[in-house]
């Protein structure tokens, strides 16, 4: 770990996720397709993950330096729990509906 | 039953109404009978204490200003204490007198008269409450008890006004007559406030000591006095007051009687004599009296000569009557006003009945349509005689002593004395007038004359008694006379409180008078018996003055269009106001728009998800900003 | 994170049962052809009162299962309440699910599944648990919402609620990496001591973490600006399911956020009390005002929800002991209120399968206990006097007047009255409108039974509030011990 | 012996009545009815008790005082918790008599409803119950829980069982009718609600209780903002202008019995308001607004007299002569001397008399001609003589008759206003007046007269409405006979309001 403290400091990492997570809310707000806003979610999802990792590894004390690690272990799971189920219920629009344009479903308003 | 038993006289009345009220269907004759036989308990209970009062004037005299008595009614902290008590002197003995006396004859009169009325048991309650109010109103010892007893007489006369109440014309006469005095009794609750702020008391006698001690700051007395008289001036149709009362006509007869004779109208008077003395002290209060009177009484006359509905004659010639009393109260002759009172209550209550019977006898009351009764109904054509005679003031019939006392206390003032004789032919005109179209000449409608007949005996004789009473009440104001007649002392020594000196009698006055008067008869007569197209003639050329008068100078409908154009008109604007903008825009409108922000708010919700988004992102952006800026 | 873990796995039993429960739901569906699947609510039901009796073992016990859940009064609190609810829908459900959907198994299952969710929400002390059991309840919930596979509306309503679920999900998790960045861990002890120094310092990460965690939460419990699912989702979704979004998915994440901030972000209040004002003005506004436009009736309480999602996050706002007891008797006012609503309009749905407000046209006439109880409710939830909302609502804007929010009390009361507009407009089409067909509906026994008890609760709290009002401050005692 | 019981019973036997109502089967109209009016009759003799068991002069303010512990020690309110606390002094005495008469002649009269008539009696009682509470409690959080229980069941009984009218120029619907009364009262008690948070926080004190709120010594300023608060939130139940529109709208639309219970008894809860929470609670605050509100009870007398003279609808005429009346109110109060507040005291308990009895030959005549609409009738005195009476009668009363109540009060009040405020006094007395052409101009219209033939079929009153117009006038007479039972009580309570001298 240190090793790679004096390469690399936190900085870098935190930058990256935030450009995710950024890029990610970004997809979800531009995209019209289900399927790509969820997967901008991911984006957001994987940017979670890596500060997590990332803090884990610089700024957490010692004795919860390994919360970190398996928080990121866990979003990962169900991140992908999350997208089985999206999926399935974007299925079943696409099924009724012909379409996963988030656009056209605007059955329910005001 | 000495003076501070008095609240005895009005209690039994008071009574017998409650009994007829609640159980008078249940009575035989509908409980007429219990009704006459407590008016006829008050009137005889006035002897013992006219001898009472008589016994203390003989042993105080001068200084002896009354007996009173009286119980706690209502006490708020803050010095409001309201007592029911009776006092007792001099003109309170005379109205109980009057008042007991004509309306035990008005009810006798009433047992024919009202025979057969659908309504005839509540007829004699009301009759009997009628009664008690006045009594009450006349005993009262303090203005609140006045007032009590002075609203519900305005109550009796709605009630009885109204008793025909199938007739829109009688209902419409009640509705008038209550609401027109009550404006006067708008002023006269006023006054009494005010007198009691600044005394503390409502007790007459201690409200008039109070500001004659001067403890009354002038401008609220003043104030008091005007919005008094307000009061007198509704209840004794004074102008411009004085609209109601010829309407009144549409009640029975007996009512108008009663009403006109002894009670309702002569309350103002005897409120103004009451508190004379307050008027007194009020710069001008006399002469605003007086002025009132003269003008009521000099319009009232000439309006006798032109209306031919013969209650309406003795209607108008009852506010001439009321104006020549105020006229007295004007120029302080009280003891000429109670006098005048007291003699006008038995011939203006003979002259009613006695119309009443000719009605009774013809169903008939606009004169065009009588005519050439004497020969069929003798009695009642004498005695009406006699009534309209003493109206008009003919020598030694009762009006005429009454009539030339007032001359006499106006002789000091030119303008008054000169209007009241200038009057004095007019009055005698229209009551000859109505007398020769009632009985003399020919019978305009034949079959009505032809079935006409004296009225039956409990008509009668009421009218055979107060017929006597006017030939002779003139007289007792000499003592002696009096004293003939059974009334220790005399009624004469009652009225002038104790000094019969005080009658002056001017030879000079009467006989002019006299002769004015006997000028108005000849003419009456000319005019009417002698020549009866001359009155045609004269309309004719006359005809704007002519038309003038049968309106009644326009005062009825000015006021009607006041009413309509004015205050319903006003109302109804407020009431569209309420509606339409306190309600309409005010209430509803705030409610409309707090829907219309819900409306344009629930276009938020768009259903596209990524606006969904979009707003989400906005909260956090702005409140990640809202922190920093706080931080920093 | 404490030295030597206590891993009494004993303090979790009622969570094991429940699990146990639904995969036996499962199973029964799956493999019992010849069990009668009409039982399985009554099954449900069944299991979640006993499970519920066993749980009151842990009353006023407090022990903490290796530091990441804590069994507390609070935790006990909240398992009563979630199963309650969850029983109380199941029996909801019993004529609804048949009649409407396929699969009653699952339904089941996953309406147990998600009740764990919920109670490890308010019992959780740790973020990752934390976000964990919201991410069970959630799922459970995306599922159910669109769960009449075949109704577009509910497949809508499901996709945005899994979307914008999904979303707000990274804003959280995205929050809770900052925190643990800034604070060094995920407990909620060690956070609170990592900020006892105060607030003097600007630290970004814990800024924006707060405000990331909150939108994740208001998220949860509908507040504005994060609730435009709310409207789409409770009228997409199967109505028992509605219910059961009003009732337990916002009262889990009132549990969530309670406990959260009560010992984890107690010492930055300055920086986050003004946040949850602001949201709160907000969402009654926003929530009351535009509830006055809807004509569908599960729209209608969905913003009706929201705008109690605004008193309550007032107490949040004024966070004492005093507006955290109050906010949990309000809560506990609230859902039982809903729930007795919403039984009184699945019923009526079943008989006539409407759910526009105007379909509601003399019902007083058609089916009277049912009309009676939705008026007590509604007029409970517009806070009349001798039902709950009275009482819970007087309590709450008292205490947050007490607390020196008397501003956001005099909104709350304005928009209290403003809702009884809209109630006022059901209970209109309950009673003074004619039916279009006259007749009584035949109403079974049960759903009667069900929404007379409920009403009973209604009047039981808003009359003898005492024994609630007790439980509530015995469990929010601790929260700031 | 005085026991709180007493008052307890009062609030407690109509909840319990509405309870077991619901257990009546509603095949058994009769049954509900028996029992309504048996339970009106039991009410009526509880507050007859409280009433003349209620000591004068023994120096105690609140009598028949009782207090359970509701909920302790909860940590919103400090150690004290809320206690239900009942009570009455010798305002509340007469308010109560009131309430108990109104309420026994409100099921009298209603012993005609047919339509569903178990779910009306039932929101009758929790109504009843309400009213009294109000007039009992002795505790801020009781006193608003009453007061919106009071006002809670008012919608559906407009809605349900009152009655749309059309008008040439526009419409009042029973939904408009009972949707803004309910509206209106609720708004205004969000002030009285927001008058309370704010009491409770300044005293600081962690109780709810008047008792101990009234020896609380509140900031000056502090009362000056906060008064408003209660006198328009109470002030819009009592008719205040200009927030008096709900009350003839209201009226109009209300079956009979709710108008009577309304005008007759909750436009009271109003004015109770005022002196309770407002003159008592803050009389400083009172002392400085108190100009204001004569004057506004000034307006409301004359305005709510001319509206009233341009309407042609009986019950609009009746509702804006409520408002006139209740301005007596207004202006009595605001006087801050005895008279002139024993004055209103009696002027609420007179025109709660006169107005239900008004309301209830107003419904009389509508339940059988279905229309009200004066300028139609004609002559009825010949049909329903005992009809008409009792109508004059309440009318006199509200001209303001001597030998009726409404004579004593409203002397007290004018009496109290000029004392202060001498022109003021005179327009209300002027507003008499106008009171007269309206009720005399009605009863001219449509009782007297030529009959109009269109009404032969009409009947007079059931014997159930004349038992209780009789019940009504009674009163009406024995409080304008011997006003001393009432006025001693008041007085003597009016003295101990701070302020008042």
């Amino acid at each position: 770990m240190e090793a790679v403290a004096q390469q690399i400091p936190l900085e870098h990492f935190l930058v990256l996720s935030a450009i995710l997570f950024s890029l990610g809310v970004y997809g979800v707000l531009t995209r019209r397709n289900a399927v790509l806003i969820l997967m901008s979610v991911e984006l957001m999802l994987n940017a979670a993950s890596i500060n997590m990792v990332a803090f884990a590894a610089y700024a957490a004390p010692e004795r919860a330096v390994v919360i970190g690690i398996v928080f990121a272990v866990f979003i990962i799971t169900v991140a992908a729990a999350e997208v089985g189920l999206a999926l399935a219920i974007i299925l079943r629009v696409f099924r009724n509906r012909g379409t996963a344009n988030v656009d056209e479903v605007d059955q329910l308003k005001w | 039953m000495g003076m501070t038993d008095a609240w005895l006289l009005p209690v039994l009345p008071a009574g017998a109404f409650a009994v007829l009220v609640l159980f008078g269907p249940y009575l035989p004759r509908r409980g007429d009978w219990l009704a006459i036989a407590a008016i006829f308990a008050s009137f005889v209970l006035t002897f013992p204490i006219i001898a009472d009062l008589t016994s203390a004037l003989a042993e105080h005299g001068e200084e002896f200003v009354g007996a009173a008595n009286s119980i706690p009614w209502l006490e708020v902290p803050g010095n409001l204490e309201l007592r029911l008590g009776v006092h007792v002197d001099a003109i309170t003995v005379v109205m109980l007198v009057v008042g007991s006396f004509v309306a035990l004859m008005v009810q006798v009169y009433s047992l024919s008269y009202m025979r057969g009325d659908s309504r005839y048991g509540w007829y004699y309650a009301a009759m009997s409450l009628f009664a008690a109010s006045m009594l009450a109103l006349v005993l009262a010892d303090n203005f609140l008890l006045l007032y009590f007893a002075w609203e519900l007489v305005g109550l009796c006369s709605y009630l009885l006004i109204g008793h025909y109440s199938h007739l829109r014309s009688a209902a419409e006469a009640a509705k008038k007559a209550f609401i027109t005095t009550r404006l006067g009794d708008v002023g006269l609750l006023i006054a009494i406030i005010l007198l009691w702020r600044d005394t503390g008391t409502f007790g007459i006698q201690e409200v008039i000591a109070a500001a004659q001690a001067g403890e009354i700051r002038t401008e609220v007395l003043t104030a008091s006095v005007v919005l008094l008289l307000l009061g007198a001036m509704g209840k004794s149709a004074q102008f411009p007051f004085h609209v109601w009362l010829p309407d009144a006509m549409e009640g029975p007869t007996p009512v108008s009687a009663l009403i006109h004779a002894a009670t309702m109208v002569v309350a103002g008077v005897y409120l103004v004599a009451r508190t004379l003395p307050l008027f007194e002290l009020v710069a001008g209060g006399p002469e605003l009296v007086l002025a009132i009177g003269l003008f009521t009484a000099f319009l009232s006359a000439f309006l006798g000569l032109v209306m031919t509905d013969i209650k309406r004659v003795i209607a108008y010639s009852t506010i001439n009557s009321l104006g020549l009393m105020f006229v007295a109260l004007g120029v302080g002759a009280p003891a000429a006003a109670m006098l005048y009172l007291f003699t006008h209550a038995f011939f203006k209550a003979l002259l009613f009945l006695g119309a009443g019977s000719v009605i009774h006898a013809t169903e008939r009351q606009d004169v065009n349509q009588l005519g050439g009764l004497w020969s069929k109904m003798p009695l009642t054509g004498v005695t009406f005689a006699v009534g309209a005679f003493s109206m008009a003031g003919l020598p030694f019939l009762a009006g005429f002593w009454a009539k030339d006392e007032i001359l006499v206390g106006a002789l000091e003032n030119r303008v008054a004395f000169s209007f009241l004789l200038l009057s004095l032919p007019v009055t005698a005109m229209y009551m000859t007038r109505l007398f020769i179209l009632t009985f003399l000449g020919q019978a305009r409608e034949p079959e009505v004359a032809k079935h006409a007949h004296d009225a039956p005996l409990a008509m009668s004789v009421p009218l055979a008694l107060l017929a006597l009473l006017t030939l002779v009440t003139g007289l007792v104001v000499f003592d002696q006379v009096g004293r003939a007649l059974g009334f220790p002392g005399g009624i004469g020594e009652l009225i002038f409180l104790g000094e019969p000196e005080v009658f002056h009698f001017d030879t000079g006055v009467a006989a002019a008078s006299s002769e004015l008067v006997a000028l108005g008869i000849i003419a009456g007569w000319f005019a009417w018996a002698v020549r009866p197209e001359l009155p045609q003639r004269a309309a004719q050329a006359f005809r704007p003055i002519h038309a003038m008068l049968v309106n009644k100078y326009y005062l009825d409908d000015f006021y009607q269009a006041i009413i309509d154009r004015v205050v319903l008109a006003g109302s109804r604007v407020l009431a569209w106001f309420d509606r339409n903008v306190v309600n309409d825009t005010g209430v509803d409108g705030s409610a409309l728009t707090t829907g219309f922000m819900g409306y344009l708010l629930k276009f938020q919700q768009t259903g596209k998800l990524p606006n969904y988004a979009l707003a989400m992102v906005i909260g956090v952006v702005a409140l990640a900003l809202v922190a920093f800026t706080l931080k920093t | 994170m404490p030295e030597e873990l206590n891993l009494d796995y004993s303090l979790l039993t009622p969570e094991f049962c429940l699990a146990g429960l639904a995969a036996l739901v499962f199973a029964l569906d799956l493999f019992a052809p010849r069990f009668r699947k009409e039982w399985l609510p009554y099954l449900t039901a069944a299991g979640l009162v006993a499970i519920l009796g066993l749980s009151f073992g842990w009353a006023n016990k407090e022990s903490d299962f290796a530091g990441l859940l804590s069994v507390d009064n609070y935790t006990t609190f909240f398992r009563v309440f979630f199963m309650a609810t969850a029983a109380a829908v199941a029996l909801a459900s019993a004529q609804f699910v048949p009649a409407r959907l396929r699969h009653p198994g699952e339904y089941y299952g996953l309406l147990v599944l998600s009740t764990i969710g919920a109670i490890y929400m308010a019992a959780a002390r740790e973020l990752l648990t934390a976000y964990i059991s919201l991410e069970l309840l959630s799922f459970s919930l995306y599922v159910l919402v669109s769960y009449a596979k075949f109704d577009p509306r509910s497949n809508e309503g499901g996709m945005k609620y899994m979307l914008l679920g999904a979303f707000s999900s990274a804003l959280f998790l995205y929050g809770l990496s900052l925190i643990y960045g800034s604070a060094g861990s995920t407990f909620y002890a060690d956070i609170a001591s990592a900020y006892a120094g105060g607030t003097e310092e600007f630290d970004l990460g814990l800024l924006m973490g707060l405000v990331l965690v909150l939108a994740g939460l208001g998220f949860k419990v509908a507040a504005v600006p994060f609730h435009m699912w709310t409207p789409d989702a409770y009228e997409g979704a199967p109505l028992p399911i509605t219910a059961y979004l009003s009732a337990t998915s916002k009262a889990a994440g009132f549990a969530l956020l309670l406990r959260l901030f009560s010992s984890a972000f107690l010492p930055v209040l300055d920086d986050w009390q003004w946040m949850f004002a602001a949201l709160a003005a907000l969402t009654m506004v926003l929530g009351n005002l535009v509830a006055l436009q809807q004509h569908n009736i599960k729209r209608l309480l969905a913003y009706s929800s929201i705008g109690q999602v605004g008193y309550m996050l007032m107490a949040v706002a004024a966070l004492s002991s005093a507006t955290a007891s109050a906010l949990l008797l309000h809560l506990s006012g609230y859902v039982i209120t809903n729930l007795a609503a919403f039984t009184c309009i699945i019923a009526w749905n079943n008989l006539t399968g409407k759910e526009e407000i105007a379909d509601f046209r003399g019902m007083a006439e058609r089916a009277p206990l049912l009309a009676a109880s939705l008026t007590a409710a509604l007029f409970s939830l517009a806070g009349m006097p001798l039902f709950a909302g009275f009482l819970t609502k007087f309590l709450l804007f008292q205490a947050v007047a007490e607390e020196g929010f008397l501003w956001l009390s005099v909104i709350a009361v304005v928009m209290s009255l403003v809702s009884l507009y809209y109630y006022l407009m059901v209970i209109k089409e309950l009673y003074i409108s004619q039916p279009e067909e006259p007749g009584r509906l035949p109403v079974p026994a049960l759903v009667n039974g069900l929404a007379v008890a409920l009403v009973v609760g209604v009047f039981y709290v808003g009359i003898f509030p005492r024994h609630l009002f007790e439980a509530a401050q015995e469990a929010t005692k601790l929260l700031f011990a | 012996m005085q026991t709180g019981y007493v008052l307890l019973a009062t609030i407690a036997v109509p909840l319990l009545t509405a309870l077991a109502l619901t257990a009546v089967p509603s095949r058994y109209p009769n049954a509900v009815r028996v029992i309504a009016v048996a339970v009106g009759f039991v009410l009526f003799g509880l507050s007859l008790y409280a009433f003349f068991a209620y000591q004068v002069a023994d120096g105690e303010q609140f009598q028949f005082q009782l207090r359970w512990d509701w909920i302790e020690n909860v940590g919103v309110l400090g150690d004290h918790g809320i206690t239900l606390h009942l009570g009455i002094d010798g305002i509340g005495a007469p308010m109560v008599l009131l309430t108990g008469i109104v309420a026994f002649a409100g099921t009298l009269i209603s012993w005609k409803i047919d339509y569903r008539n178990k779910d009306f009696f039932i929101l009758f009682m929790v109504l009843v119950s309400g009213v009294f509470g109000v007039f009992t409690s002795l505790d801020l959080f009781f006193w608003f829980f009453f007061y919106e229980l009071a006002v809670l069941p008012m919608y559906l009984l407009i809605g349900v069982w009152g009655s749309s009218s059309v008008f040439p120029t526009f419409a009042r619907t029973k939904e408009y009718g009972a949707l803004k009364l309910t509206m209106y009262l609720v708004a205004g008690s969000v002030l009285i609600f927001i008058g309370i948070f704010a009491v409770f926080v300044e005293a600081g004190i962690g109780t709810f209780d008047l008792l101990a709120l009234y020896q609380v010594q509140f900031d000056e300023d502090f009362q000056k903002i906060v008064f408003p608060l209660f006198l328009i939130g109470c002030g819009v139940l009592a008719g205040l202008w200009p927030f008096h529109t709900w009350s003839p709208d209201g009226h109009v639309a209300a079956p009979t019995a709710v108008s009577m219970l309304h005008a007759g008894v909750l436009m009271k809860l109003g004015a109770f308001g005022i002196i309770r929470l407002g003159m008592q609670l803050l009389p400083e605050g009172a002392e400085f607004w108190m100009p204001a509100l004569i004057t506004l009870g000034t307006v409301n007398v004359v305005y709510g007299a001319i509206s009233a003279t341009a309407q042609t609808d009986f019950k609009y005429m009746v509702g804006y002569s409520s408002v006139s009346h209740m301005g007596y109110v207004l202006m009595g109060l605001a006087t801050m001397n005895p008279i002139g507040v024993n004055g209103a005291v009696l002027q609420m308990f007179s025109h709660g008399v006169m107005t239900a009895l008004m309301f209830a030959m107003v419904g009389a005549l509508y339940d059988q001609a279905h229309v009200r609409e004066m300028s139609i009738f004609g002559g009825l005195a010949q049909r329903m003589p005992r009809f008409v009476a009792f109508f004059a009668i309440a009318g006199l009363t509200s001209i303001g008759l001597p030998g009726l109540s409404g004579f004593v009060a409203e002397f007290n009040v004018f009496v109290g206003v000029f004392r202060t405020y001498p022109a003021l006094g005179a327009l209300g007395i002027l507003g008499a007046a106008i009171t007269a052409v309206y009720i005399l101009r009605m009863l001219a219209l449509a009782f007297f007269g030529p009959f109009n033939e269109r009404w032969k079929e009409l009947t007079e009153m059931t014997r159930w409405e004349q038992a209780g117009g009789a019940l009504l006038i009674a009163f009406i007479l024995f409080m304008g006979v011997f006003p001393s039972p009432f006025a001693d009580r008041i007085a003597e309570s009016v003295l101990l309001i701070p302020g008042v001298r």
